[in-house]
């Protein structure tokens, strides 16, 4: 008794909107006085023409996946987490403090440990905003926008006040020992004998964000777990009736969702800038809402969002760069995207829907 | 009850205060409405009935200019109108009591009643001249509320009195209550149906909707019958029997009897003693329940909405906390602590066929496979969900409960409501607990699957199972238990045998009236009780 | 071609940057030579940017901030071949030019003109991000205004301690407003686009204020006493001039070599009277020869003066 | 703390808690009507910088004023098409239109006034100016209540007293009128609006436009009057301080006042100290800027009074499904 095929609303609807922004994006940048198909082209060259480009395609990529991972977790459970920004902050206080902590022989040491930092962090920064939600009813939309900004805070004192070495000016750590660096791309692949730029930040992470999306579609599809999460996203009532306790999974769904966004610090904290700066998380939790909301909450849907997104970074930085057309043109179409896929599909929808049953009653069924 | 002189509306100088011709209406695929006339005669009360989901309401609502007719011509007193909104409805004189109130419920009595009926951009003077007319209309009509009082501190019964005085206020002269009974006790019941006759008396056109016959027989002039969005008859209530109207209803010849051999009771399964809740809001629902419901026997427990059996359901199936004892086949059963939880109760053996299948029962947007493991779904070892197999076996459930169409990877919303309640029965019933919890089994759900689903709750129970069964249906509680408790204001009034009672002496039970049935302040006594409790049970 | 990368203040903040960006201009302009440049959003955008411009092949590439100094100590031995200049801190590579100032002996100077100018004998001074390089302004500035007037009260503020605090006119502004009800009738903004916001308070109130690193002299005519200009556009300048062969090393300017200087136009004509102009000039020339020197802040973390 | 600098403090209070008030009593009026509204700050930014931009090319500041309103009601006319017409995800349309704001208001600024998304500074008649109510200058020798007059209550701009006069009108027009009955029926229960015969649509727009004015002379504030001109980002997080202040107000008018008032308090004091000492204990600034989120979560936790929005909020109206 659908209106639509599946299919259809999976694949045309995200899509239609996703080029009615592109549209948008376009009447902007003619706006603005600039080439549309120019900066278009720049972008691409940019992002994809090159090893170096794709380094950073890849290297926001991961970041993003984290992030969408992050909030489509929780979405199945039905919890809006607009807290993904505040979670990745804490877990790249988790990664800065485990890998200042010893002197890490080897990264392959490093790693696992700054995973768990990263993931315990965010996840602990996570279980706030649940346990008021699951226990007292506070709107979580509400507190992980407030723990956003509580975290900035409270990592702004970490850096200034506490973590900033000794007769340093920036309001950042001392630098990751060497041991705690993680191979890039570069390092990882020119053994293969494939040459990828050196100074591009793409790095193992992005294997781990990789393994993450499986792991994330065993864990909603596959498992016990997350067949309950599903359930309580869907039906609350159905879900206690089932015997499935509300709190537990509200908790646990967003503790998961805290660690995914927490480990995105892997990949821009410990495995690009290799200390911990200010703001080193630069909005991708917020970009992972709009990661996640196009890729419909399924971990593919958010790799290939979180590629698209990107290609969107590494292009606009570029633009930036050689024209002069400011970054913040991606700020815009980012919130065309967000705007079109997320609050505005039935506008797309509506009418598709509309379509699909006319074609259906004219096949007479 | 009186006689139309013109039941059916063929008088030549009367024009109908209203007519309906050829609306339709669709939900997306679902068509609501195909093509339905009806004509109602000023000063009447027409009933309209049907099933579940047949298209009453919708009806309803276009003709309050709620939901737009796709098609269709809507005639008042003879002329032809437009009703695109609500303001064109109320323009026209109608008003409407729908199903689930439309009550702003942290505002008072008062302000809800001026709510569109403002006289002017200040508040002030509208509030004076509603109280003024409340206070005449209440004198008027016995429809007596507290004008400050807010919503959300009054009873169903006070919150319909309210639907009823907006309706007047507006001055309405044509009266549509859609299933005003039905979280009404008895007593409320007839209250209102004095309320409406006066109404009538005084000119006003009334269009009652109801599922209970008994209310069509006892107060409408005229009946329309609707079955799955269609207007399939029209007819004089002197005229008709319940028998004839619920054929009409259904379609076919109903079963009023279900067959099964006599019960064969073993031991006893489950014990409830002194069993008590009381809800968040510190009002007490369960006030000691003692029950025992044995090995292959079905125990009915009888009520009306809202007096306690829910809670009774719901702390069996482990979703709320009770205090007293429970115990399964002898063994006590935690009731608040950590396995008072739908799981445990499953371990026990407790299987539950929840009175609200859509809410509860069946998560809508999982597939078939997935809702027959709802809830068990924790069953099996591994760390993975064996996915191929499961939907194998939810396959041959579906087949073996006929589930149509049998396919396990559609969608439970994409199945009717019968075929719904067959899966919870599937998963629930297939499992073989000791104990079978079912509410309202048959709600909602087609003549045809109500005969399969009462077969398989008695062969159940012929293999020696125990049965707890809630209907507020008394028809199917007389016909399939073997053993009736009648429920009122979290108690048990009494136990009788089917064969031993009837719907009289169920009701009065019901009503909270024991012993006399002639006192009448043990029964005002009683509506007032039942009241007092019912606050926002609002059943789908 | 020549690159050259904004702090996070960007590079129309009236007061760093955007002198930077007029020495980048006045390169184009003289020579028709085009350059790239590019306004940072966030921190962590140091490296790329400085990655991407060497990529390409820019040369040299100027970056105008203490805070590039981390990221150039690690992007500079990749590109050997690329010649960097960094302005405000000090990175030892060997393709780095390192340009500091001597911000101590020009905050010395307006400081003079504060004590001078000061009828209330309290005067002010808000500082950006609080770092030791704006104590090391705030220090040169105290002694100034105490050579000038021994008994004048300085009240010294920070805005912040983060990167935020070089772009918060609006604490600018509350700070101002505060020193003022504390009897301030002079105050010395050394707060990046943060000043914008002291220089507006201060004019409207009615007191005198000084700018920084640009001439903003001619934000607020009649209003603002001098500036204390560092002229980061001429290192800018310099560095793109000499091309890919810039000298690297340490290099520093101070009133000396015309790297540092007060401001005198024609917007503050009428607020510097001769007097005044001849003892700090006076001054100037002392520092100039060494006769005197005006302590800075940053060689020993303290301030002899309060 | 003397008398002096505690008025100064206060002084600075008002001046920071106004724009905060005004986007409250914004997101008031959109909530209270069923529309939650998390882009408050985006609309605010928007109309800062028409206000500004158009200010400093007219050199007037009323029609800058009206920009801004215009500016951020073309953002409330996107959130109403998203939520109300097309009953999309309210918080998403918020979160979209925040993102919106923060690109189109650089990139406009940067290809109009090619100054790196900034506005030229805003000169005389392009800035509203500090009113000086009457008889201050004579009464500022009295005692305590002299100064207390011509130090907080005189000397403000024109749209503080509108801000502040914003409250009892809000509250009047919620409490005292058929529209204010309304609107807020339609945030509890859009269905009962609607079978009164009242258009819920009319009456969402409605509300989500009042929001985008409130909103539009908040931003105006800021770029007109505590400052002059428009830098990216001026905002700051204000819209989000504002939606803490409504929450903290449980949705009341006078409520906000006090909460606005209470974290343009905390704003004073970490404007001008950087730490505080309390009794030996040392609160770092940081603290006090994450106050008014602490609070904000505290309250939402229901340890101090229990905060219920109204309960048709962030869901749209479906009649047909
Ligand atoms: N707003 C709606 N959107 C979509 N479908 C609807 C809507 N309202 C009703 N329907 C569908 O239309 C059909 C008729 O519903 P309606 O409520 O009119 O039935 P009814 O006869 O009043 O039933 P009941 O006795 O349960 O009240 C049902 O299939 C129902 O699911
Ligand atoms: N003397 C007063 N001073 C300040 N505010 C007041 C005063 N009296 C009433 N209010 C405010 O007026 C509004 C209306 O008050 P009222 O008591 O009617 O609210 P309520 O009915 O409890 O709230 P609601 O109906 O909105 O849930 C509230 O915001 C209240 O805080
Ligand atoms: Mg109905
Ligand atoms: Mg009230």
């Amino acid at each position: 008794m659908d209106r639509m095929p599946p299919w259809a609303d999976a694949l045309l609807v995200p899509l239609i909107s996703l080029v009615l922004a592109a549209l948008i994006s376009a009447l902007v940048i003619l706006g603005i006085g600039e080439d549309p198909i120019a900066a278009v082209k720049l972008m691409i060259t940019g992002a994809l023409g090159s090893s170096y480009g794709w380094g950073y395609t890849l290297y926001y990529a991961t970041n993003f996946i984290f992030t969408g991972l992050a909030f489509a977790v929780a979405s199945h459970a039905g919890l809006f987490n607009i807290g993904s920004e505040g979670q990745a902050m804490l877990g790249g206080l988790g990664v800065a403090i485990i890998c200042l902590l010893l002197p890490w022989p080897h990264w392959a040491l490093a790693l696992p440990a700054a995973i768990l930092g990263a993931a315990l962090f965010g996840a602990l920064w996570a279980l706030i905003p649940a346990w008021l939600q699951a226990k007292r009813g506070s709107h979580i939309v509400i507190t992980t926008i407030m723990f956003n900004f509580i975290a900035a805070a409270f990592l702004n004192y970490m850096l200034v006040n506490i973590l900033r070495p000794e007769g340093s000016m920036d309001p950042a750590t001392a630098r990751f020992p060497t041991g705690a660096h993680l191979p890039t791309l570069h390092e990882m692949l020119s053994p293969l004998g494939i040459a990828f730029s050196k100074s591009a930040p793409a790095n193992i992470s992005l294997f781990i964000a990789l393994l993450a999306c499986l792991l994330v579609w065993l864990l909603i599809w596959r498992t016990r777990l997350g067949f309950e999460i599903r359930s309580l996203g869907k039906s609350e009532s159905a879900s206690r009736y089932a015997g499935i306790s509300p709190t537990r999974i509200i908790i646990i769904a967003m503790l998961i969702s805290g660690a995914l966004s927490g480990c995105m610090a892997i990949n821009n904290v410990m495995g690009e800038a290799e200390r911990l700066v200010l703001n080193a998380t630069e909005g991708a939790g917020f970009i992972g809402i709009a990661v996640a909301l196009m890729g419909r909450n399924h971990p593919l849907g958010v790799l290939m969002a979180a590629l698209l997104f990107g290609f969107l970074y590494q292009g606009g930085a570029e633009l930036a760069l050689w024209t002069s057309i400011p970054r913040e043109l991606i700020v815009v179409i980012q919130a065309l995207v967000i705007l079109f896929t997320g609050a505005l599909d039935n506008m797309v929808r509506m009418p598709l829907e509309r379509l699909f049953l006319a074609r259906r009653r004219g096949r007479g069924t | 009850m009186r006689i139309p002189q013109d039941a059916a509306g063929q008088g030549q100088n009367v024009a109908p205060a209203i007519e309906l011709r050829g609306i339709s209406k669709a939900f997306g695929p679902v068509q609501a409405n195909k093509d339905i006339s009806i004509r109602v005669m000023p000063g009447t009360i027409h009933g309209i009935i049907g099933e579940n989901g047949a298209g009453k309401s919708t009806l309803m609502s276009i003709l309050y200019g709620f939901y737009r007719a796709d098609r269709g011509e809507i005639l008042i007193r003879g002329t032809p109108v437009s009703i695109p909104d609500s303001q064109a409805a109320i323009g026209h004189g109608i008003g409407m009591v729908f199903q689930h109130f439309k009550l702003v419920e942290p505002f008072t009595v008062l302000e809800n009643v001026i709510l569109g009926a403002e006289d002017g951009g200040l508040l002030r003077p509208s509030l004076a001249k509603a109280r003024a007319e409340l206070k005449r209309l209440a004198d008027e009509y016995e429809l007596h509320v507290d004008p400050d009082a807010r919503i959300s501190d009054i009873g169903v019964g006070m919150q319909q009195r309210v639907e009823i005085l907006k309706a007047l206020y507006r001055q309405a002269d044509i009266l549509i209550l859609d299933e005003p009974t039905g979280v009404l006790t008895p007593a409320e019941a007839d209250q209102l149906f004095r309320i409406l006759d006066r109404l009538r008396d005084e000119g006003k056109t009334i269009i009652l909707i109801t599922h209970k016959l008994r209310e069509i027989m006892e107060i409408t002039d005229t009946v329309s019958v609707m079955r799955r969005g269609e207007m399939t008859a029209t007819v004089a209530t002197s005229e008709t029997s319940p028998e004839h109207l619920a054929e009409l209803m259904v379609g076919r010849k109903v079963l009023l009897r279900v067959d099964k051999a006599p019960a064969n009771p073993g031991a006893t399964v489950l014990e409830i003693e002194g069993l008590r809740v009381v809800d968040s809001q510190g009002v007490a629902r369960l006030k000691g329940i003692d029950l025992t419901v044995r090995a292959g026997e079905i125990l009915g427990l009888a009520g009306v909405a809202g007096n306690g059996q829910s809670e009774l359901l719901e702390v069996l199936g482990g979703t709320r906390a009770a205090t007293g004892q429970i115990r399964l086949n002898g063994q006590p059963i935690d009731l608040t602590g950590r396995y008072s939880d739908g799981r445990s109760r499953r371990a026990h053996g407790i299987a539950h066929v929840p009175e609200d299948r859509q809410r509860d029962g069946l998560i809508m947007d999982f597939t078939a496979w997935e809702n027959t493991i709802f809830g068990y779904h924790r069953d099996g070892d591994g760390l993975l969900m064996e996915t191929r197999a499961l939907r194998e076996e939810a396959a041959a459930k579906m087949e073996r409960f006929d589930v149509r169409p049998p396919d396990a990877s559609l969608p439970a919303k994409s199945f009717s409501g019968g075929n719904q309640q067959k899966i919870v029965l599937a998963r629930e019933i297939e499992r073989n607990p000791d104990l079978l919890l079912v509410g309202q089994p048959t709600r909602g759900v087609d003549i045809g699957a109500i005969e399969f689903i009462h077969q398989q709750i008695v062969a159940l129970r012929d293999a020696g199972k125990a049965v707890l069964l809630v209907s507020v249906e008394l028809e199917e509680i007389l016909s399939l238990a073997d053993r009736v408790a009648v429920m009122f204001d979290g108690q048990i009034m009494g136990e009788r045998l089917p064969g031993e009672t009837d719907e009289t002496e169920l009701g009065l039970l019901m009503a909270g009236v024991t012993g006399q049935p002639d006192d009448p302040f043990a029964a005002v006594e009683a509506a007032q009780f039942a009241q007092a409790r019912e606050h926002g049970e609002h059943h789908g | 071609d020549p690159a050259l990368i904004f702090d996070l203040g960007g590079k129309f903040d009236k007061s760093f940057n955007e002198s930077a960006h007029n020495g980048a201009q006045r390169w184009a302009e003289e020579t028709g030579g085009s350059y790239n440049e590019v306004e940072l959003q966030s921190e962590a955008q140091r490296e790329q940017a400085l990655r991407r411009f060497a990529e390409a092949g820019n040369n040299p590439i100027v970056m105008v901030g203490f805070a590039f100094g981390d990221a150039l100590g690690e992007v500079a031995a990749d590109y050997p071949d690329t010649k960097f200049a960094i302005i405000d801190m000090v990175v030892d590579q060997p393709n780095v030019r390192s340009v500091v100032f001597n911000e101590h002996e020009g905050s010395y100077l307006v400081g003079m003109m504060a004590g001078l100018a000061s009828d209330s004998g309290t005067v002010g001074f808000i500082g950006g991000m609080d770092i030791p390089l704006i104590r090391k302004f705030a220090c040169g500035y105290v002694q100034g205004v105490k050579a000038a007037n021994a008994d004048a009260t300085v009240i010294q503020n920070m805005t912040g301690t983060t990167p935020a605090a070089w772009n918060d006119p609006v604490k600018g502004s509350e700070l101002t407003k505060a020193q003022i009800s504390q009897g301030a009738d002079v105050v010395y903004a050394a707060a990046g686009g943060t000043g914008v916001g002291v220089l507006q308070t201060a004019a409207d109130e009615g007191i005198l204020s000084i700018g920084v690193d640009s001439n903003q002299n001619y934000l607020h005519p009649g209003k603002v006493l001098t500036s204390m200009v560092k002229r980061v556009d001429n290192a800018v300048y310099e560095a793109m001039k000499a091309g890919p062969d810039m000298e690297t090393g340490f290099n520093v300017m101070g009133l000396g070599n015309g790297g540092i200087a007060y401001a005198l136009d024609e917007h503050n004509a009428s607020l510097v009277n001769d007097d005044m102009k001849a003892m700090v000039d006076e001054a100037s020339a002392k520092i100039g020869s060494g006769e005197l020197t005006v302590h800075d802040y940053m060689s020993d973390n303290t301030c002899p003066v309060e | 703390m003397d008398l002096a600098t505690l008025l100064q403090v206060l002084d600075s209070t008002v001046r920071l808690a106004t724009p905060l008030l005004l986007a409250c009593l914004a997101g008031l009026f959109s909530e209270r009507a069923g529309i939650f509204d998390i882009g408050l700050e985006g609309k605010m930014l928007m109309a800062a910088f028409f206000s500004a931009a158009i200010a400093f090319v007219t050199g007037s500041v009323w029609l800058g004023l009206l920009a801004g309103i215009a500016g951020s009601l073309a953002l409330s006319a996107l959130h109403g098409l998203a939520s109300i017409t097309f009953r999309g995800n309210q918080l998403i349309s918020g979160v979209a239109i925040n993102f919106l704001a923060a690109g189109m208001t650089v990139l406009i600024a940067q290809s109009w006034f090619k100054e790196g998304g900034r506005t030229p500074s805003l000169m005389g008649g392009a800035r509203f100016e500090p009113i000086t109510l009457p008889l201050a200058e004579t009464l500022q020798k009295i005692p305590v209540l002299g100064p207390v007059y011509y130090e907080l209550i005189s000397g403000h701009t024109l749209l503080v007293y509108l801000a502040i006069a914003c409250v009892p009108a809000s509250w009047w027009l919620l409490y005292r009128t058929r529209f204010g009955l309304r609107l807020r029926a339609v945030g509890e229960n859009p269905a009962a609006v609607d079978t009164a015969g009242i258009s819920v649509v009319r009456l969402r727009f409605a509300a989500v436009a009042i929001c985008g004015v409130l909103c539009g002379i908040a931003g105006a504030y800021l770029a007109t009057a505590l400052q002059a001109g428009f830098v990216k980002d001026m905002t700051a997080g204000r819209g989000f301080i504002a939606l803490a202040a409504l929450i903290f107000a449980k949705w009341r008018p006078w409520h906000a006042l006090w909460a606005t008032l209470l974290f343009g308090l905390l704003q004073a004091i970490a404007l001008r100290y950087q730490n505080i000492e309390l009794s030996g204990v040392t609160i770092p600034v940081q603290l006090m800027d994450a106050l008014p989120y602490i609070l904000t979560v505290i309250i939402l936790a229901g340890f101090v009074g229990k905060a219920i929005p109204p309960r048709a909020g962030g869901e749209p109206y479906v009649k047909e499904r």
